[in-house]
């Protein structure tokens, strides 16, 4: 096997430049890679472009790298619950493409599975569709869609092994394991590092081919946005 | 004219034993309440996770479970979680029968318009699009004016588009309705105590009214 | 939750007609939905197309329905281990549609999630490409391939719940899961049948919203073709 | 001229630390047993599997547990199970960094023509279309020769290719070639006692034969 094992954050976003594209894991701030998060903002880059299905809110999450000005542009599918966000997009500052959630998850399972486009129903018929292939299959109109790829891709799991591979927890998997196949480089940043043998092959969510560093991460946060609990 | 509440009853009387239900954010997740106890059916959340359960106790709110308004919640014995491509793969190919949201207009073709208002900020469509486009059947709960009186059922809708030729349903603070493919809005029932010429009067887009149109009941 | 379980295989399959599209899980024999093989050999039906990544071999799996000639097409990648498929296919009695293996579990996989068509290189300037749509992205040429569906997916699992959950074991997943996806009827036959929350929602494989139909099989003989060990 | 298990030990040497490996049925699958114990390298099975072990004892046979040949196969610490829509994701994603198998042709442009010959049973072509369409570095493992005397590395494969331009280099029974981009075989080694005059009276492809031109040393 092959250790991918790095020993911080820092380590394992060391080498990310200014100007790169960046895929992060998360749904809201669910299963988001809290300690990369911490460790680009300590380091001096801009100009990134994230492609995440949410921007985090002011003070945690993606948000903190908008607050220090670090993102040039985000590919998402909904920014609701971030003021700076707003801010910096209508001063301009900031450049959104927003995606419809259903294909953005597929754009990065295909640029992960070498698939360059494909066709689906959503957004057929409204400004999503504009300047795309639309075509008809079997009587319904699809519009063509390209893969999305990422020069390192940034995602956080439960469990993983010095393999690289991956098990998700409840619903923080969401994004997670499609981003880790389509990033050049992938970080994993784990709640729990063991060693290869003690994950079940059966139950792993993300094979270790497609991580290429992993480390343990630590003091997680785990912010929740709407607790709603009931009696 | 029906409260929130109401509106998420009676669409649950449009729920039938055996489906898979995706719930939109605000009223549609209402519904939940109200799914009579008899059918089984099973919701969805397309962030990754069949089998909703009900919002947890204070001891058991576990950060890593969310519905995709990212609230809190639990699982019920039978569950299973799965990632977003996968959650979309089952929606887009048809597996989640029915999809209730909210709507800001609706056109008397089935358009639907809830994601974006021009002028204001674009918090983004999530998975309004896919889910749209993808459901046979979609159900729509919304007010039937806009708060200056405005008709929100439109020939045409005004604003931009989430989907088109999908909504088949509408419970809306005054009605029930349907979509015909040949365009226009049936109605099929009213609200307590509103008349068809109210709702007429509040219909900008083609209404057909045959017969005699029942006030809804509600047990 | 919704209940899926039936009695046996016999009941799973009682409405499979003649001219059925089936969708059938295994590479090889292994993983193969063995009870229902069985169940279809005991119908009075034919005309069947068999979407399956292989043919079974003479006295086992699908060549038990080759044998009793109920079969008019096969879609696989590979049919090799099968002398009454050779003599069927020269004789003109049987179709068959050769694709390649992850052309196959990616058309699969489409027809399951609503992607009607896609682009791939696997086959580019080779008569696989007779027909088909070639185009470029980034300077490499793709295929256009289409989504493949069934009137019934039947597929074979380790566990399985009430609710149709099915987690696989070993390399016995392989094409189960994708083609649980594609059929508009999928039966699924369990080694354990278990009570809903017997299974970690976290280790599910194939969601039950895939099933429609599920049992607990009996007597599995799981034959081996190539029995290879080390001393 | 080589043996089939000096083909199989020379393809070991092009072996890199830390890379996925994907080994075609027959010569290639021999690969195994020659690459270096001190590189750290995961062997990939289109069936499902990261991390292919050793064939099992009589004890360990699993009927769940088989490479993508069809043989019983033992698991690793480390090892991933997946499904073939998945696998085939990760080749063709191009994660999978080298890919060795058998071939019957190869033209001097990379073609490879390995899955049917006309006038015999077509079997399928299995995984190996979208292998070769998908690695960024493929060796073949061949007979430079046929049966009977023909040559095997070609102008142009006469038999149905399986993929273009992606054959990077070819380990013969008579020597080490590398395919260039412009086309030809570029002579890189010659297998013990085998001339070179021998190696371009049996190649019918361009072969280009710069310099001196070693003789292949195994350990």
């Amino acid at each position: 096997m092959i250790d991918k094992t790095v020993k911080d954050a820092k380590e394992a976003v060391a080498d990310i430049p200014s100007d790169s594209v960046l895929m992060m894991g998360g749904f809201g701030l669910c299963g988001i890679p809290e300690n990369c998060i911490q460790a680009l903002l300590e380091k001096e880059i801009k100009g990134l472009t994230i492609i995440s299905n949410n921007a985090g809110v002011d003070d945690f999450g993606i948000g903190l790298l908008l607050q220090k000005r670090m993102v040039r542009k985000m590919i998402s599918s909904y920014v609701g619950e971030n003021a700076e966000f707003e801010r910096q997009l209508l001063s301009g500052e900031l450049e959104v493409d927003l995606i419809p959630q259903g294909t953005l998850a597929e754009r990065v399972r295909a640029g992960g599975a070498g698939i360059p486009a494909f066709y689906t129903p959503a957004g057929v018929g409204t400004e999503v569709a504009q300047g795309k292939e639309v075509r008809e299959f079997d009587g319904k109109l699809y519009l063509m869609e390209s893969w999305l790829k990422a020069d390192f891709s940034i995602v956080k799991a439960w469990k993983g092994d010095s393999s690289g591979n991956l098990i998700f927890r409840g619903t923080a998997r969401n994004f997670n394991p499609v981003m880790a196949t389509a990033g050049r480089i992938c970080i994993a940043e784990v709640e729990e590092l063991v060693a290869d043998g003690e994950l079940d092959p059966n139950e792993i969510h993300t094979p270790g081919i497609f991580v290429q560093r992993i480390f343990q991460g630590k003091n997680y946060e785990k912010r929740i946005e709407k607790r709603t609990v009931s009696q | 004219m029906l409260t929130k509440e109401q509106i998420a009853k009676r669409i649950a009387k449009e729920v039938k034993d055996g489906q898979y239900i995706n719930l939109g954010i605000g009223i549609p997740t209402l519904v939940a309440n109200y799914i009579p106890k008899n059918l089984n059916v099973v919701l969805q959340s397309e962030n990754g996770l069949l089998g909703i359960g009900p919002f947890p106790t204070e001891d058991e709110v576990d950060a890593d479970l969310i519905n995709a308004g990212k609230q809190t919640i639990s699982m019920l014995p039978g569950s299973a979680l799965f990632n977003s491509a996968d959650s979309f793969a089952m929606i887009r190919g048809g597996h989640v029968h029915l999809t209730i949201l909210g709507a800001m207009e609706v056109s008397e073709n089935g358009d639907i318009a809830n994601w974006k208002i021009p002028g204001k900020m674009v918090k983004g469509m999530g998975g309004a699009m896919d889910l749209v486009a993808s459901a046979d059947n979609i159900i729509v709960a919304m007010q039937h004016c806009s708060k200056d009186g405005e008709s929100k059922l439109l020939p045409k809708c005004s604003l931009p588009i989430t989907g088109i030729k999908c909504v088949k349903k509408i419970v809306s603070d005054l009605a029930v309705l349907e979509v015909v493919s040949t365009g226009g809005f049936v109605l099929k029932e009213r609200a307590p105590g509103v008349s068809v010429d109210e709702i007429k009067s509040k219909t900008a887009g083609k209404l057909i009214v045959e017969g005699e149109i029942p006030e809804m009941t509600f047990d």
